[in-house]
């Protein structure tokens, strides 16, 4: 068997990209046709303990763990594209109200929490580039720095919410905007339907960062019982590309919610 | 009334023909389909059964033209039949400029038809026979959609948005029109007539305001309890349906939000023209506020019924 | 827990010694880049001489840039098997298709006359089932707003004004 | 092919290396009997088993509702139709509990039964030994969404004591933001249970992608692998907007934020993209596996390379991308653009051409084969006769102007009965039988099977095929009345609904029999040519082979498969001694007693065989 081919199916590792049906095993000799009793003994080597026990090598479960985090990724911006479509239904039918709505929101709070959150997602790579270099310390204080920045961001959100609560700005039936700052809310019609997706939206995103907080802050105590080494991170990188996607929604959110213009 | 066959409700109006064409075709091809799939799966069955349990048949030669041909085939069948039927389509949805145009709107669990004369009628309606009738619709609630079979039309019903169908009668009858979105409780209940008459008839029906037939208050007020669809909430025989029933409602003491009331004659007026004033405890306020259109002499009618449920 | 067969290969189970590890110059250099873009979209966001149909194309754009800047290295997709970025791509192309077909239907209801768009009056209507809906609600309403604005009791609203939502 | 039956030194229960027999008396089923060994499982067999079961009963329950649909519909409630008498109590329950029945019967069968089906219960019992893989690649991962399931499950429950859900199973706005609180309860069960169905594809995507045997390519794969394959790229992708379309929905419900309820401002018809977005993916998540099996089915008794493997994997693959781009035609009369109703109509029909040829593959595998009348094959047949209907009447519907007659009567109702019953159940049964002296390592009665399969058969045309014609004529669906006109049909769709209970119950009770007193079942009572037939006992070892196999042929090649052949002729260990006598030709000898691997003979690979 070739080495890089220990099951014989990484021939076609590419696949879609390269898809071909007329060369059937490429890659698997015909001697591979006799499971031979010397190879079979020969697992009584050692394993890492990590490995578990129906995958073949660490290599084939890091990568069928990357892959499964991906997928999972792809269903969360499926879920969030729910949102982002009735913002577009809505933006169409109601463009002024959109216009005035936006006013309400604090850009310069919003575009805070942005750099906020590209940091934390900043950190979160340069903590998998620390365990990849087997820097224990550093992976811990870069899990640190991205919850840091992970509760700056909901700290800001915390006072952005509760600033528009204070005028009367609740979502759904409870939209009720009075006093000098908000008060002409009122008069503009489904004012009350675009803070309602407002904070659904922001909402939905904040329970995803505090879920990204609790799997960071799982990893980061794994981290500190010195789990991880260059050789078996697979926690810290599928937390850290949660925390990405995290990131990749307020992307979107940002300019959308906050800089109509 | 149009013949009804295996496949099909009467046939009523200038576009059933048209879908029932297209029906019948898809149908046709289908049965010719069918039974080629049924034949061959028979004829392989019986023709090359197993023999013995060593069988090793060899394996056949995939023909690139055999699939390639039952790609081609139903592909070129379903475009022909898309392309008839989006222009069937089109002319179902665009009316003539020149339609007859009636207000309909749908509420739970009634139909209400406002004709450009004025009057109002519920659950049935009458139109002319061969003049393209446009219906500009609305639902006062959820919802709806509304289906007459015998036209091949359907459209559904929303709140806040007009939506608009349109039919030429070819025959004069009585027709079924149904509610085919699921409404709640008596969605199964909001069904209704439609009346096909020739043009001297309906220049009748007009002149009599939509009420074209005679009696005493009492008979006239039956025929409203069943047009107005006031039987899908209160019943005749003391059976508790979603409002309070009608036997022996008359000269009960009702007690409600605003305070216990004798029924009268003015309490049933009130009840019936703004349902909101005075809800009957025990119930809920599902009274719809419909009513407001009937004429002084259509409330005596319902009154004196309701009079007679003893 | 080891795995019987004949394939586990010692060579197979040191670990990621394949793996690429992003060096952290390029790490900070995306960095950069992205508080770049971030300042961009709010200084495009806010421009008053940019015709406003180009202000959300605009805004997506940036936006578009800097989830690839992030998927690309920090996911590290660049150096990553093809298949995930397949995954990605396929997603993105999804939530096109979902928000394409659905505000394609928005844009063109009506177009046969089949349906009409909202009229005024029927705005006026739907403002008032909005205003009985709201009465229905008004006493959570008062209590919410008495307890998040006590101090600002002067602007304060009462609850025997439902209706000052229901005026457009 | 190779068959090394060392024993596995690292079976769950003996971490030391004491050998257990190889023989299929020491398997998953047994290695460990407590309670506690099912509930914290993470094998993919029991995992199926468990669904399996659950399954069952939901299906038990909401067939029951049906039972009951059927029956109130026996007999119009009109006792003078002309004068507007109506009885209030209905034939056997009144408008209200009949609404609440048939929405029950349409959730818990969409949600609860037909999405995860054939995934849930063959799928992770079948899909990694397919792959000669000794597990799925997230076991645990694969466990939990089985409790989300559960848990799903529980909050329907819990939703019957809210109140009366009426909405129907599409939970049309405005009317679910109206109705009772119990809508609350069942979006939140379908939003959780919506996890179960996600882990459960990404699961198998990984799998597929990851844990293939050695020469196992991706045109080596069973048919099946490759259904389960596109069906969960469709539930990564499809259920996480199903997801956010409960999620606002509640909100709707909770806080009136006004997305959907027009009388808030919001968009009733956006709703109704949001939902079919999915709930159109949906319906071709319930029909792909089937097409799954009933193309294992189709290859292993025509005995048969399976014609057009190609053509049919891709076009599962097909199906299940295009699937996304057609959910308007659920929505020609909802007041939809017209443009966009014929931009869906048009795509609708190049969806279905990758149906047809998928029939046309079937039935022409027959074509010089060995056809085996065995019950699974008796299913597969009456899958392609019924889904054949299914298919084309859906043709029908698809067409703009007819669908605007038919839409929302009892045509589309039986439609898509001949689609998911028809098809995913009759198949989901066929597969059962199939893979039940695998899953079990016992076989069931043929004769009764076959006597059951009669009843089905008639039961479920007559029950549907006349809704054909009701619906036709138009009556509308969801009717807890009708008017007289419809009566007998009606009548005659719920005798065929009783005449289909019956066929239905016979069959699981050829199941209990079979588990109960049905003779034991030797490694391959077909013949096949899959790995878990060549390669694993009856049932199969709790790490599914004793040694991992090695691939180097198609799943189909049986002029290749020596070892089905080979071991045909072995001395039978007296496995069949017990049987019920009336299938004297299941094959008695199997490779998997006592060291008959010896027979197996290694071939070399063929390439480009040209058959002469």
């Amino acid at each position: 068997m070739p080495p890089g081919h220990p099951n014989g199916v990484r021939a076609d590792r590419n696949w879609p990209l390269r898809f071909d049906f007329t060369t059937p095993m490429a890659s698997a000799p015909a001697t591979l046709t006799v499971d031979s009793p010397e190879v079979h003994d020969a697992h009584a080597h050692d394993h890492p303990p990590h490995l578990q026990h129906h995958f073949v090598s660490s290599e084939q479960q890091f990568d069928a763990a990357k892959m499964g985090m991906w997928l999972f990724l792809a269903t969360e911006i499926l879920l969030f594209s729910g949102m982002f479509v009735a913002y577009a239904v809505f933006r169409t039918l109601y463009p002024a109200t959109y216009e005035a709505c936006a006013t309400a929101l604090n850009t310069m709070q919003g575009a805070f929490n942005t750099l906020v959150l590209l940091g934390s997602s900043l950190t979160v790579a340069l903590a998998i580039n620390a365990i990849q270099r087997d820097d224990q310390k550093g992976l811990q204080r870069y899990l640190l720095l991205t919850l840091l920045g992970a509760a700056i961001f909901l700290v800001v959100k915390y006072f952005e919410y509760t600033h528009k609560f204070h005028s009367g700005i609740f979502p759904g039936l409870a939209f009720h905007p009075y006093g000098e700052e908000f008060g002409h809310l009122a008069t503009v019609p489904y004012a009350r339907q675009f803070f309602s997706l407002y904070y659904v939206s922001t909402g939905i995103h904040a329970i995803h960062i505090i879920a990204g907080m609790v799997v960071l802050s799982w990893v980061y105590l794994k981290a500190r019982k010195g789990t991880f080494s260059s050789s078996y991170y697979t926690h810290v990188e599928l937390g850290g590309l949660y925390w990405h996607l995290v990131d990749v929604i307020w992307i979107f959110l940002f300019p959308l919610l906050y800089l109509i213009h | 009334m149009g013949e009804t066959s295996l496949w099909h409700p009467p046939s009523a109006s200038t576009i059933a023909p048209d879908v029932d064409a297209i029906f019948n075709f898809v149908n046709y091809v289908s049965y010719v389909f069918f039974l080629g799939v049924l034949a061959a799966m028979v004829y392989f069955v019986v023709k090359y059964r197993r023999r013995s349990a060593t069988d090793r048949p060899a394996p056949v030669v995939e023909s690139k033209w055999l699939e390639i041909s039952w790609i081609i085939v139903p592909t070129i069948l379903v475009l022909v039949v898309f392309t008839w039927g989006f222009k069937v389509f089109v002319r179902m949805n665009v009316a003539p400029p020149d339609a007859y145009e009636i207000r309909v709107r749908g509420y739970q669990w009634n139909w209400q038809f406002t004709y450009p004369e004025g009057f109002t009628t519920s659950k049935n309606f009458t139109v002319p026979v061969n003049r393209p009738v446009r219906l500009l619709m609305d639902s006062q609630d959820v919802l709806h959609s509304f289906y007459i079979p015998a036209f091949r039309i359907k459209q559904d019903v929303l709140p806040n948005r007009y939506s608009a169908v349109w039919f030429e009668a070819t025959q004069v009858g009585t027709y079924d029109l149904f509610c085919t979105e699921y409404c709640g409780t008596t969605h199964s209940g909001m069904i209704g007539k439609i009346t096909v008459v020739d043009q001297d008839t309906y220049n009748a029906f007009v002149e009599a305001g939509g009420d074209v037939g005679g009696g005493t208050p009492e008979q006239k007020g039956q025929r409203l309890y069943q047009q107005q669809g006031c039987a899908g909430c209160h019943s005749l025989d003391g059976s508790r349906l979603v409002g309070p029933s009608f036997k022996g409602l008359f000269g009960s003491t009702q007690a409600s939000s605003t305070g216990s009331h004798e029924v009268d004659e003015n309490y049933i007026r009130e009840s019936i023209l703004s349902p909101g004033a005075s809800i009957a405890n025990g119930y809920p306020p599902a009274m719809p506020n419909n009513y407001s259109t009937l004429t002084a002499d259509q409330l005596d009618g319902l009154i004196a019924f309701i009079k007679a449920q003893k | 827990m080891a795995h019987p067969a004949s394939h586990s290969d010692a060579a197979h189970d040191d670990g990621h010694h394949g793996h690429y590890v992003a060096p952290v110059s390029l790490l900070l250099k995306v960095f950069a880049a992205l508080v770049f873009f971030t300042v961009l979209t709010v200084a495009t966001g806010r421009a008053d001489w940019i015709p406003s149909a180009l202000h959300v194309p605009i805004a997506l754009t940036i936006a578009l840039i800097k989830v690839v800047l992030v998927a690309m290295f920090f996911m590290g997709l660049k150096h990553d098997n093809r298949v995930n970025t397949v995954i990605l791509s396929l997603t993105t192309i999804f939530v096109i298709v979902f928000l394409g077909f659905t505000l394609f239907d928005v844009t063109q209801r009506g177009d046969l006359g089949n349906v009409d768009q909202m009229t005024a009056a029927d705005r006026a209507y739907m403002m008032h089932e909005d205003s009985v809906r709201y009465a229905q609600t008004a006493a959570v309403t008062a209590a919410l707003a008495d307890s998040t604005a006590a101090a600002d009791s002067a602007a304060a609203p009462s609850a025997a004004s439902p209706d000052s939502t229901a005026a457009p | 092919m190779a068959q090394t039956l060392t024993a596995d030194p690292h079976a769950p229960t003996a971490h030391g290396h004491a050998a257990h027999p190889t023989d299929g008396s020491y398997n998953y089923l047994n290695y460990d009997k407590t309670f506690m060994s099912w509930a914290k499982t993470v094998d993919h067999k029991r995992i199926g088993l468990m669904y399996m079961v659950t399954l069952a009963l939901v299906f038990l329950v909401a067939g029951l509702f049906a039972i009951a649909l059927r029956t109130e519909l026996i007999a119009t409630n009109w006792t003078n139709y002309a004068a507007g008498e109506q009885d209030a109590a209905g034939t056997i329950m009144n408008a209200n509990t009949y609404n609440w029945v048939f929405t029950m019967h349409g959730a818990m069968m969409t949600f609860l039964f037909l999405v995860p089906s054939v995934p849930a219960i063959l799928g992770n019992f079948v899909l990694p030994l397919h792959l000669g893989a000794k597990d799925v690649a997230f076991p645990r991962l694969n466990l939990a969404s089985y409790y989300f399931y559960i848990a799903g499950a529980v909050l329907v429950i819990a939703s019957l004591f809210v109140g009366q859900l009426d909405t129907g199973w599409t939970f049309y706005m405005p009317y679910s933001a109206r109705t009772n609180g119990s809508v609350t309860f069942l979006t939140m069960a379908i939003f959780i249970a919506g996890f179960s169905s996600i882990f459960t594809g990404l699961n198998f995507i990984v799998t597929i992608h990851k844990m293939r045997a050695p020469g196992l390519t991706w045109n080596r794969l069973p048919l099946f692998v490759w259904a389960m394959y596109a069906v969960s790229l469709v539930q990564v992708l499809a259920t996480p907007v199903l997801g956010i379309t409960m999620l606002l929905l509640f909100t709707e419900r909770i806080f009136g934020v006004g997305i959907f309820d027009p009388a808030l401002g919001g968009d009733p018809i956006l709703f109704q993209h949001m939902f079919w977005f999915y709930s159109h993916p949906a319906v071709y998540i319930m029909i792909l596996p089937a097409f799954g099996i009933i193309s294992e089915l189709m290859g292993t008794f025509s005995r048969q390379r399976l014609y057009g493997y190609r053509a049919v994997a891709l076009s599962s693959v097909a199906i299940a991308l295009l699937g996304f781009l057609v959910w308007g035609h659920h929505m020609f009369v909802s007041g939809q653009s017209a443009i966009s109703s014929i931009i869906f109509s048009l795509i609708t029909y190049l969806i279905g051409i990758p149906s047809g040829i998928k029939v046309f593959n079937w039935v022409t595998t027959m074509y010089k084969g060995s056809i085996w009348l065995q019950t699974p094959m008796i299913y597969a047949l009456m899958f392609i006769f019924l889904f054949t209907i299914g298919g084309l009447t859906g043709v029908m519907v698809g067409v703009l102007a007819v669908d605007v007659a038919l839409h929302d009567t009892y045509y589309v109702v039986a439609h898509f009965h001949y689609v998911m019953m028809g098809g995913t159940v009759i198949a989901l049964i066929g597969g059962m039988y199939y893979w039940f002296p695998k899953m079990f390592g016992k076989m069931y009665s043929e004769r009764w099977a076959k006597i059951f399969s009669l009843f089905v058969f008639v039961g479920f045309n007559t029950t549907f095929f006349t809704q054909f014609l009701l619906g036709a004529k138009g009556m509308p669906r969801r009717y807890w009345d009708y008017i007289p006109m419809y009566e007998h049909l009606h009548q005659i769709s719920t005798i065929g609904s009783y005449i289909l209970a019956v066929g239905l119950f016979g069959v699981l009770g050829t199941w209990i029999w079979g588990l109960m007193k049905g003779r034991k079942a030797p490694q391959n009572p077909w013949g096949a040519a899959t790995l878990e037939w060549t390669h694993a006992t009856s049932p199969p070892d709790p790490h599914n082979f004793t040694a991992t196999p090695v691939v180097t042929r198609g799943p189909y090649d049986y002029y290749l498969a020596d070892e089905v052949f080979l071991t045909r002729n072995a001395p039978s260990s007296g496995d069949g001694a017990a049987g019920d006598g009336s299938d004297g030709d299941v094959p008695q000898g199997d490779g998997s007693g006592d060291g008959a691997a010896a027979t197996v003979v290694a071939r070399p690979i063929v390439r480009d065989f040209k058959p002469h």
